[in-house]
C-alpha cells in the first residue's frame, strides 16, 4: 500500500528524520493559510500515486500565501496520469545546497533489506544507475543481524557527504532503517534529502509503501489508505476478500490462482487483439473460495459497464468447482445478466459443478472444455456484442 | 526417481488439527503419501486419521523420524512453523501458506539456508511426484507418472499445464511449485539444478510470471548448465505495470520485471516460449 | 543488581504474567490496612536479599488483619542471615494445586539464554536437579533469533502441564523471556509458578537480577536499588566508580584489576590466616584510574575500623603508578592515618610513582618489592596492631 | 612461532582517536606491533602517528589489508564494533573494553563463531608475543622471549605472574588474556589447544579465577588432550560466595564456581597449582 508524500514524511518525522513543517490543504482557502502560518514563499505539491507530478505541473513554488492559493486552485482537481487531485501539501520552500538519495527496499533476489544511497541525488535514481553507476552506494542487511550503526556509517562514508554532516547522515540512515522495519514497509525512499545553504539537512520527498501482507498489523498505517483514489469495484473487492484490479477491456475474468488469473486475462488478449477486445479485469477469488465470495465477484465484474461477455475459468485444488458453481447461481438470481458467460470448470468436484450449471439451464450460459476454447468463445462473444 | 519426494518419504503435516491442514493431510493420504503424523501445539497425544498428532516438530520426528513437513498454518504463525521445522531436524519444508509479511520470511529463508534445509515457498501449492505422493494441495488429477520435470510460481496455473500434458499422456517426473511470493525459499534455478541432474527427468517445463528476475536468472542459468529441453510460459504479457497481479511478486516495477523482458531471456537461452499454456505439449512433442 | 520480590512481580505484571495483588508495607499498621484492603487469608513476607527467609521465620501466614498486623510487627526489624528486615510484601493467600519451576538465565558457558523449567516445583531446583534431573527441562536460546513461541511450545510440552493449562503456559514462557530480554536481566524466576485449585496460574514468588553492564540502558530499574542493605562504604564506592566489597578481615586492600584484588586478598588470607588475619575489602580501582579515585579508595579503606593495615598492590598497565601515588599522597594529608600502609607499586611508571611516595616521607608508609613481600609486611602489621 | 600475533600481523585499532585507543596504539607501535591504520567514524582522512584513519573498517581493511584489530571504545558500541570487524574481515578481533552488557555479547559472540572469526575478550588486556608484538594494553616490560605460554582471565594478575617470570630468565611465547566476562569469545580450552600445537612453547601458565566453570572444561581438556606441562594459580580463595568480585564473571553462584573445585579439578588434571601466583616460576622450574 503506497503512502502519500504527505504521509510518508509525517512517518519519517515520527522517527526523528528531519522533515517540511508543511500541511495538507483539501481546499485553496486552506493552502492560504497554511502559507500565511509558514511565511516565505511555499511549494504546493499535488498528493497522487503516481511518478511524474511535477512534469505535470503538480508541483508549483509560491512567494506569498496569496500565491499559494492561486496555485492550489489550479492544482487541486487537475488530472495527473488519470488520477484527481483532492489534496495539497504545503511546505516551506528550501534553498538546496546539494541533493542526496537514500531509500531502503526489499531486495527479492538476495531476500534481503538493501540500501540504496548517492550523494548525487536530485535525478532519478534509475537514471543514475545507467549514466554513472559509481555514484550508487548499496548494501545489503542481513535480516538475522539487522543495521548496525556500522552499516550506516560504512553507507555515508561511501557516499562521502560533506564532513560535518557526517554524523547527521549516519542517523538519519539509521532513523530510516527504523522506520522501514517497524512500518512493514517494502520501500521507504527520501528524494531528495536535501542540505540546505543554511546547512541543515531536510526530507524534502519521500515515498513509503507498506507490505500489504503485514497491514494487519500496522493499523495505523492501514488506516491512512486513500480510497478516493481507487475505483469502487476495487475497494468492494478488497472488503469481500478478492483481488481485483480494474483494467480497460471487455472480457470480464474470473479465476482462481493469480498464475491463472494473470494467464487467462493474457488468453483474451492473445485471440481477442487484433478486434481490439482484452481483459476487463484481473480477478482472482483465491484459494477455497466460497460461494458468498464468487457471488461478489461476479456482482463486482458485472457492475463494470464496459464488460460483454464473461469468462470464468476455475481449475480446482483448494477451491471445490461445485462451491464456485453454487455461488455463480446465486449472483446469476441476483443480477440477471445479459451478457454471455462462459463457464469453464476442471479439477476438484469439476463434475459436480458442471452438473450443478446444466441442471439450472441458464440462458447465456456457454461452457467450455480447455482455457484455449473458452477464452476463444468469450472473445467471440465479446465480438458480437460490440 | 523423481525429486524432493518419494512414496517412502515420511511427511508431518504442521497445523494437521486446522481446516486446511486436515483437509490436505487426508487427500495427500489418500495420494498415498506416507503423512506419519501432525503437530498442533496443545493437542499433542491426539489422533487424526490414525496418525498421532504431537505438541512439536520436535517430538514428532523422534517419535516418528519424519524428515518432510507441511505446513498448513495461518500467515502469523507460518514464519514460525518454519523456524521449528528447520530446529526439529525437518530437511524439506513445504510451506502454502499465502500473506506472511516479506520482512518475517527474510529472516525464515536466511534461517533455513544457515541451518542448511529446504524450504519449498512460501504461497505455493507444494510438490507432488505423480504416482508417488505428494505434499501440498496439488490435486492429483493433474499428473501421472512420466519423465518431465514441472517447476512453476503459480499453483492453479501449474493444473493446468500438468492437465494439458496428462492428456496428451506425457507424463511427468515431480511438480515443484516455488511460489509466488517475491521472498522463497527454493528458487527456479535449484528445481532446474535438481531436474538436470535427475536421470528420471528427461525435459522441463518453466512456469513464471511478471515481477523480479528469478526467470532471467534461470535462463542465465539455463544457458549455461542445462542439457535437458526446457519448454516456458509467463504469465501477466497483459497486465499493466505498477499493480500487484494477486501474488505479492507479480508486478512489473519501472523497467523491471516484464513478461517481455522474461519472454526475450529465455527464447535467447533456448527455451521454447508457448504464448499460450495449452500448448505447451506440443513445444515439447516437437 | 537484584531486585525484591515485589519488585520482581510487580515488573512481571508488566509483562501480562499474573501475579498476586499485594503491596509492600514498611510498618506494621500499614501491613494491617493492605490485609483488610485484600479481604481473607494474606501472607506477610520480608523483602530481603537472601534466600532461605521461610526457614529463618520471615514468612508468614496470617488469617486476618489484625494478625497480618501482629505477624508483620515480628518480622519488620528481625535480622536475616545479617540483613535487617524493612519492608514486608502482603499477599493474598493462594490455595495452590500444583506448583511449577520457571526460570530464565544466562548460560555463560553456552552463551545463551537458558529456559529451565519443572512441573515439579516447590523445592530448590538445585535439589530438583540431583535428585530427578529428568523432571527439569532446559532450552536455549539462540541470541540472533531470540524465542520463538515454538520454544515456549516445546518447553511446555516437554514439562507436562495439565491440557487445559498449556496454551497459559505458552504464554507465560514468552512473557517471561520478553521481560528478561528487555529488562537486561542476567536471571528471571518465578517459583513457584501455582495453579491454584480455582485453575488459575499466579506467579507467587519471583526472583530478578539485572545486568549491571546493563543499568545504564535501563534507569527505572536501576532507580529500583535498594541502598539500606548495603554497608554506606559500597554505596559511596560506586559513586566513585570504584567496585568495592566490604569484607570482615583487618588488611584493606587495594589493587587495580579484579583478578589483581582477589590475588592480593587471598595473599593476606594466606599469610595471616593462622592468626587469624585476612582482607578488610575487595577493592578495584580500575584501569586507568584517576588521582581522585586513589584518593576516594582509601578514604572509603580507612572510613573501616576493623582496618588495621592497608596494602596497596598496583600493578601498572593502564593505570599509570605516579597517577596512583599522587592519589595517594592526597587521600593521606586528609585522612591522616594512623595505620601502617604497605605500598607496592610495579608496571607503567612505577620509578616516577615510587620517587613521589618517597619524596614526601610519610611515616608508617612501607615500600614493598614483590606482592609476596607486601602482604607478608602487611600481615606483620597487623597482627602488631591487634 | 608464538600464537595469535607476530611481528608481521597488521593491526588496525577501532577508536584510534579515543583517548584509551590512541594512548595503547602508540605504546603498541613503540613495542614493535605492525599498526597499519586506524578507524574512527567520520574522521576517515585524517592521520595519527602517521597512520592512515578510516571512516570504516571495511575501508582499513581494504587500504591497509589489516587482518587483526583491537577494539578500544566505550562499553555502548563495542559489540557494534565487533559485527563491524568481523564483517569487515578482521580474523583475530581483541576487545579490550569492559562493561558491555551480557546480552550484547551473547549475540555478538554467535555472530563472531557464525562468520569463522577470532574474538579475544572482551574486557581483556589483550595479547602479547614477547619480543614481536601486541595487541591490547599489556605492559611490553613484562615480557621477555621464550617457550611459557600464558593465558589468564585477569590482565594485572598476568602481568604480575609475566613480571615473574621474566625476572627469573623464564621467557614466554605469548600472553593471552581471554577476559573476564561471563561470555568470551575465546576460552582457556582454545587458548590450551593452540598452545599444545605451537612447537615454540614448551609448558603453559593457567591464570584462572573464581565463577562459571571455565576452569574445570580446562581441567578436563588438559587431562585428555595436553602433553605439555601446566602450572596454574586460582584467584578467588579468599572471596565470599554470592558476591561479584569485579569482574561480571567472578561470582560463586550457590556451589558453582568456587576456587577449591577448580583448584581440585586442575590438580586431578596434573596441573601444579599455586597458592601465590609469585611461586609460578617455581612451579615450572622443579
Amino acid at each position: 500500500m503506497k503512502l502519500h508524500e504527505f504521509q510518508s514524511k509525517a512517518l519519517f518525522g515520527e522517527y526523528g528524520i528531519p522533515v517540511p513543517r508543511g500541511k495538507v490543504a483539501t481546499t485553496s482557502d486552506e493552502a492560504y493559510a497554511i502559507a500565511a502560518e509558514i511565511g516565505g514563499a511555499v511549494v504546493v505539491k499535488a498528493q497522487v500515486h503516481v511518478g511524474g507530478r511535477g512534469k505535470a505541473g503538480g508541483v508549483k513554488l509560491a512567494k506569498s500565501p496569496e500565491e499559494a492559493r492561486e496555485v492550489a486552485s489550479k492544482i487541486l482537481g487537475m488530472t495527473i496520469k488519470g488520477l484527481t487531485v483532492r489534496q495539497v501539501l504545503v511546505d516551506p520552500a528550501a534553498n538546496i545546497q546539494q541533493e542526496i538519495y537514500l531509500a531502503i527496499t526489499n531486495d527479492r533476489q538476495a531476500g534481503r533489506a538493501l540500501i540504496i544511497a548517492s550523494a548525487e541525488g536530485g535525478m532519478d535514481i534509475e537514471e543514475l544507475a545507467v549514466k554513472k553507476p559509481s555514484a550508487i552506494v548499496r548494501l545489503h542487511i542481513d535480516p538475522l543481524v539487522g543495521l548496525k550503526v556500522y552499516h550506516a556509517n560504512n553507507v555515508v562514508s561511501a557516499m562521502g557527504v560533506p564532513r560535518e554532516h557526517y554524523r547527521a547522515f549516519v542517523q538519519i540512515v539509521q532513523q530510516l532503517y527504523e522506520c522501514y522495519i517497524k512500518s512493514d514497509a517494502e520501500l521507504a525512499e527520501i528524494n531528495p534529502l536535501v542540505i540546505t545553504t543554511e546547512g541543515k539537512l531536510l526530507a524534502l520527498d519521500g515515498k513509503v509503501i507498506i507490505d500489504d501482507n503485514a497491514l494487519y498489523r500496522q493499523p495505523k498505517l492501514a488506516a491512512m489508505r486513500d480510497l478516493s483514489e481507487e475505483p469502487e469495484s476495487e475497494t468492494k473487492a478488497r472488503e469481500a476478500e478478492i483481488t481485483f484490479i480494474k483494467l480497460d477491456g471487455q472480457i470480464g475474468c474470473m479465476v482462481n490462482g493469480a498464475g491463472l488469473a494473470m494467464t487467462t486475462m493474457d488468453m483474451t488478449k492473445l485471440y481477442g487483439e487484433a478486434d481490439g477486445i482484452g481483459p476487463a479485469n484481473f480477478l482472482d477469488i483465491g484459494g477455497g473460495a466460497s460461494s458468498d465470495q464468487v457471488a461478489a465477484a461476479l456482482r463486482i465484474i458485472l457492475s463494470d459497464s464496459n464488460v460483454k461477455s464473461v469468462l470464468i475459468n476455475i481449475f480446482g485444488g483448494i477451491t471445490r468447482c461445485d462451491d464456485v458453481a453454487r455461488g455463480i447461481l446465486v449472483a446469476y438470481d441476483e443480477v440477471k445478466p445479459s451478457v454471455p458467460i462462459i463457464i469453464r470448470l476442471q479439477g476438484t468436484n469439476a463434475a459436480e459443478g458442471r452438473a450443478l450449471i446444466d441442471a439450472a439451464q441458464i440462458p447465456n450460459v456457454v461452457s467450455a472444455e480447455t482455457l484455449t476454447e473458452a477464452a476463444q468463445k468469450a472473445v467471440e462473444a465479446a465480438k458480437k456484442a460490440m | 526417481m523423481a525429486i524432493l519426494v518419494d512414496k517412502q518419504s515420511p511427511v508431518i503435516v504442521q497445523g494437521i488439527t486446522g481446516k486446511q491442514g486436515g483437509f490436505h493431510a487426508k487427500l495427500m493420504m489418500e495420494y498415498g503419501t506416507n503423512v506419519v503424523g501432525g503437530v498442533t501445539p496443545g493437542r499433542g497425544g491426539e489422533w487424526f486419521e490414525g496418525k498421532p498428532v504431537f505438541d512439536t516438530v520436535s517430538k514428532a520426528v523422534e517419535a516418528t523420524g519424519a524428515t518432510h513437513s507441511l505446513i498448513a498454518v495461518p500467515a502469523a504463525f507460518a514464519a514460525e512453523a518454519i523456524y521449528e521445522a528447520v530446529d526439529g531436524g525437518i530437511k524439506l519444508i513445504v510451506c502454502l501458506t499465502e500473506h506472511i509479511p516479506v520482512s518475517e520470511m527474510m529472516k525464515a529463508v536466511a534461517y533455513v539456508k544457515l541451518k542448511g534445509a529446504r524450504l519449498i515457498g512460501p504461497n505455493c501449492p507444494g510438490v507432488m511426484t505423480p504416482g508417488q505422493a505428494k505434499i501440498g494441495i496439488i490435486p492429483g488429477m493433474i499428473g501421472m507418472p512420466g519423465h518431465i520435470g514441472v517447476v512453476s510460481k503459480s499453483g492453479t496455473l501449474t493444473y493446468e499445464v500438468g492437465f494439458a500434458l496428462s492428456r496428451r499422456g506425457m507424463g511427468q517426473t515431480t511438480f515443484v511449485g516455488i511460489g509466488g511470493d517475491p521472498v522463497i525459499g527454493t528458487t527456479f534455478i535449484d528445481v532446474l539444478q535438481m531436474f538436470e541432474n535427475d536421470p528420471d527427468t528427461s525435459s522441463v517445463v518453466l512456469l513464471g510470471e511478471i515481477g523480479g528476475r528469478a526467470e532471467i536468472d534461470a535462463a542465465e542459468y539455463i544457458k549455461n548448465h542445462m542439457t535437458k529441453p526446457v519448454a516456458a510460459f509467463i504469465a501477466g504479457r497483459s497486465a499493466p505495470p505498477g499493480r500487484r497481479m494477486g501474488h505479492a511478486g507479480a508486478i512489473v516495477e519501472g523497467s523491471e520485471g516484464s513478461a517481455e523482458e522474461k519472454i526475450a531471456a529465455l527464447e535467447a537461452a533456448g527455451v521454447r516460449v508457448a504464448a499460450n499454456p495449452e500448448q505447451i505439449p506440443d513445444l515439447l512433442a516437437s
